[in-house]
């Protein structure tokens, strides 16, 4: 079994060489790791990696091939390229959805102002939407100059987090 | 006695007021708006009653149907916990003229207390130390010149109708006087067309100390010490202890009188806070009254042993304080850390949504004032603060070690949080030798976002578990027909045990 | 000083080393057994090592296996917990021999502290008040006739090689006197083949009340005041406090100083506990040592605000005892709750399994000493003890009521557990009032095991919830086809979105 | 919807009357129930009735039929009998499957001693197995005159909660 897993702009290729219950013996770009990764519950793993112990959560992303990764000390965000994904990015599909076009907001929050209309043009820098979360306002602007194609959301409206709240030319 | 408490808050503080109502055998009232009936303090409760739409000026914000609740629960006092109508001096008359008992000061001295003209003047006539400075308006260069002489520089020049940072100007040199007031003043009529300006000293290197103060009905009150509340962001408290490690035996002595002087001058019954600035060498002044519990008020009693909550509830029915200036010490070292759902690598932003685990810290002295649990949405209409991790040691060596070990402990998932954050803080070198001020935060930002550099490989591990249970779900689709044979094989055994009885 | 130490142990008294051990930058090496590889103990530490099969005969109690984990880990000291090999004395000399500092006693005093006759001989001689009686063989009627008169009457005839409350006789009368001594001896013949009893004044109403010592290599011995422990069933001990509610500051000097004078008498080196027999009168008795540190340890840590476990790591590595007796002082009330995993109304059957569900009681006053996890299974092979709770007030009252409160807010769920046990034995008046013996769980069973009258019937909440829960799982069956309609919208939606980019 | 839920041994018939959201209206033997009943966790019931606030804990039992339901105070179990239990139950099956001619254990544990064997004539009192579980161990004995018919476990065994140990005639 083999299978790539992306982690920030790295790709290390993981193969499965042997396993004995819970002791792995993981090919993880050429080098070979050895250690006990016993499951605890549906998310958190214990490793015994030359008898240093500690917990990795794995909690499930965006689609069934992303994860986020807790270790001790970080947070980790990845994704498994298995034969499926393979087939889907030559494709065209795939994680390829995102959409540059899109403005959109990395947490979710609320709709406090929209600031242009469908057909507007805008000016680099200018505000195009106002998002509150937890007392906080953030701005959201556009980079370049730029024409509203679309305004997909409302004021007042609960945003999830990346939902396209803006769609640009 | 009080019977009965509304508690008209939400999130830890009001599982905080909770906690001290069951031990005093007082049943507790919740209100919840629409986002969070499934919040914690909600199940906490004895009874819960909804009050409203998310948005806090529909609901928490909404005197009537705060009232309308107490009413109709027959609650006898109202606790407010801090935020929200905790400082409404309306809130406080309404609760007085329906005959429900405020848990917290009368209107008079809310609105005494929460004007700055007012408190300063309040505080001058008193004898509190204030910062140097005349609130009057400065209308000409040459009084600018004057007046700047007699504070002495560095001086702030602030606009009256000020705030957040605007019509301020900091003026450090004799040249800088006459501009600096013109700026002020421009900007302030621009800004909040009122170009009344006056002149405050500048505190250098500011240290945020804080009197605890409890004042009964009786004429008394004491001082719990001090609270260091200089780990801030953006006026944001981050991380606070007791006692200050700034602090010297006579400075605690003389604040603590101020704090006593302070109260007293407006008869102050409750919990409060006398907040000062305190400059390196040691001089110090009155900055505000903050006329309510305070976030930070755990590690008071971690070090004074006493139950703030319950003294609140106490004198609030009337009751003379349990303890006199003398009963009262400070015993080991207490720090407080505040997690904050949010994300300090992307400029703080906040981080609401789904908690997938969380496991908190245990052991001995260790306290925990929180919400959340594993399952709950936090929702993104209130404040990113999620809980409060409080430790004591022997010494303040101690807890910072204690606090390392707890934070190192703490796993929260799901939304991202500053734990990593305050873990750094307590290896920053200006915290460790405990000569920190407001300005700590900005000073050492570098080295507090900066990633730890691991003896092992976290990338690796991280990889090798998504493998790992990559494949476990691979197996777990795999292994629905084995389910099916499992169930198969029950029921043969079941059959072969009926077959044995008929033997 | 100590580097790295070898826990040798599972469970909460893992944990509670592990976490003083981070506190004071020392690495954790756990051990586990086949069953232990998901217990809190491996994930908590540094490092973790296998060393053989569940029962602990296989592992936690073979010493070469630990000296050899100890040896390939490179730590420089082991610490035992208590039970399992904390009281061993060929393993306390194993270490030494093994250059392996082990943190407990020599062999020497763990053979004499740990023989009941030759403690009792020691203490004799040490000038420690032991129970009135005599260690010799009874052969005749006559002698019997004349040691109890001696003694004084109530007495107990005992079997020297008894145990279990066999060969076991309480003679209250002169009448009993030789009865009960052929009795006891032909029950100690039958049972034990020896016929060996002697006579020991019986104690009235015993409260067991236990003395903490510390003790250095410098000659330096100091107490930390008593633990009261006689809430207890079966001679398994089941809530303690401190201070006692029996105690007098008189009584507590007078058996300060005697436990002192025990731990003296034995060069004592360390954290251990005098056990006595106190009565209604106030007269105590030393009974036993534990050269261990305790399981209700943390009772004393609350109110001296010591921690043990940094003290027993700083005497072991040859340092001066951090405290001088006249440093110690008691403050506030502690009360520690045991939680078993165990089922009171059906006989205190032990209930080991899965953990569905943990809610621990948080905020001030509570400290919590635990090891199980939601998700964990407690295993069937070792002790049923799961957590222990530990709240501190500011006076017994106080601390009673927080303990309801922590016991109120703590749900475990999967296993049964004996935590509404508890809670009951904090309503009981002998309890309240402070007034109970070893004899209050016995005389107060019926008492702790009735079930509460409810304003409100439970059963029909249960039966609600049942049937909620059974429509929700309906619900979520039938929901399949609409979770792909989800799917299939959200692809409308994207398909529009590409739509309205191409205008 | 009805359907009949025991608890102990009393049976409570229980219709749906009305669900709004969380607002559920239930008939219980003849008397309405109207309570806020949200769903938290996988598990955990939030009540308010007549705004009292309390939690129910509800967990799945040894059938999909049964439940281990934990309130503030007490622990119950409870068994829904909805129309495929009582067809299954009119058949003879459904939860008929209680054998008082199984010894069994009501806790997991470990087999310590085995006291008979396939054959042998057992009196009343007689201990027939020993099961030992947390250091504690507790003797199964019959309670009348039994013949055993079969040993389902050997000394050392692991066990679970009511695993036919034993079968008497």
């Amino acid at each position: 079994m083999t299978v790539d897993i992306k982690i920030d702009d790295k790709t290390y290729e993981c193969e499965l060489i042997e396993r004995n219950g819970d002791n792995v013996k993981i090919k993880i770009d050429g080098k070979v790791l050895e250690a006990d990764i016993q499951n605890l519950t549906s998310t958190v793993y214990s490793f015994l990696y030359e008898n240093q112990s500690f917990d990795v959560e794995v909690n499930e992303g965006a689609t069934n091939k992303d994860f986020v990764i807790n270790t001790m000390m970080e947070r980790f965000e990845t994704t498994v390229i298995d034969a499926e994904a393979k087939y889907q990015m030559a494709r065209g599909k795939g994680d390829g959805g995102e959409d540059s076009n899109a403005i959109s907001s990395p947490m979710p929050g609320q709709v406090v102002k929209i600031l242009v209309k469908e057909g507007d043009e805008v000016k680099a820098g200018d505000t195009v939407v106002i998002v509150s979360a937890m007392k906080m306002e953030s701005e959201y602007k556009v980079k370049q100059d730029r024409k509203i194609i679309e305004v997909c959301v409302a004021e007042g409206d609960n945003i999830d987090t990346n939902q396209p709240l803006i769609i640009v030319e | 006695m009080i019977k009965k408490i509304l508690i008209a808050n939400r999130g830890e503080i009001a599982i905080r007021v909770m906690h001290t109502c069951r031990e005093m055998g007082i049943k507790s009232v919740a209100v919840f708006s629409d986002v969070d009936r499934t919040s914690q303090h909600v199940r906490l409760a004895d009874e819960a009653y909804h009050i409203g739409a998310a948005p806090s000026a529909e609901s928490y914000l909404v005197i009537d149907k705060i009232i309308d609740v107490a009413k109709k629960s027959g609650a006898d006092a109202i606790h407010p916990g801090y935020g929200f109508l905790s400082e409404n001096a309306e809130f406080s008359d309404r609760c007085k003229s329906e005959g429900i008992i405020f848990i917290g000061p009368t209107s008079k001295v809310i609105s005494v207390m929460g004007d700055k003209i007012s408190a300063r003047r309040k505080m001058i006539a008193a004898g509190v130390q204030v910062v140097p400075g005349t609130k009057d308006n400065i209308t000409s260069d040459e009084e600018a010149l004057r007046i700047v002489k007699e504070v002495g520089l560095p001086v702030m020049i602030k606009a009256s109708a000020g705030g957040g940072g605007k019509g301020m100007r900091l003026v450090r040199t004799e040249e800088e006087i006459i501009p600096g007031v013109r700026a002020a003043k421009s900007e302030a009529l621009a800004g909040f067309g009122d170009d009344t300006v006056y002149v405050e000293k500048f505190v250098e290197n500011p240290h945020h100390i804080e009197i605890q103060v409890l004042g009964d009905s009786h004429g008394n009150v004491i001082h719990l010490f001090e609270r260091e509340c200089s780990v801030q962001r953006r006026h944001q408290k981050v991380m606070e202890e007791s006692p200050s490690p700034l602090m010297t035996p006579e400075l605690r002595a003389k604040m603590g009188e101020q704090a006593v002087m302070a109260a007293k001058a407006v008869d102050y019954v409750g919990a409060g806070t006398i907040e000062f600035l305190v400059d390196d060498d040691l001089n110090y002044y009155f900055l505000e009254m903050n006329t309510r519990l305070q976030v930070e008020h755990p590690v008071t009693e971690q070090v004074t042993r006493v139950d703030l909550v319950r003294q609140q509830i106490q004198v609030a029915a009337g009751m003379e304080l349990e303890y006199k200036q003398e009963d009262l010490s400070q015993l080991g070292h207490s720090i407080e850390a505040r997690i904050y759902a949010e994300a300090p690598c992307e400029n703080f932003m906040p981080s609401p949504g789904l908690v997938m685990n969380i496991d908190v810290p245990l052991g001995p002295g260790i306290r925990h004032d929180g919400y959340i649990y594993s399952g709950y949405t936090i929702p993104i209409h209130y404040d990113p603060m999620i809980s409060k991790l409080i430790v004591t040691g022997k010494n303040r060596e101690q807890a910072i070690e204690r606090m390392k070990r707890a934070l190192y402990n703490y796993k929260i998932s799901g939304v991202k949080t500053n734990i990593r954050f305050l873990g750094r803080i307590l290896e920053a070198p200006d915290f460790v030798e405990g000569r920190y001020t407001t300005q700590f935060i900005d000073n050492n930002i570098d080295f507090l976002k900066r990633k730890e550099e691991h003896t092992i490989n976290h990338k690796v591990f991280a990889v090798a578990a998504t493998f790992v249970h990559y494949l476990n779900n691979l197996d777990k689709g795999n292994s629905k027909e084995e389910t099916q044979e499992c169930t198969k094989s029950e029921w043969k055994s079941f059959g072969r045990r009926k077959n044995a009885m008929r033997l």
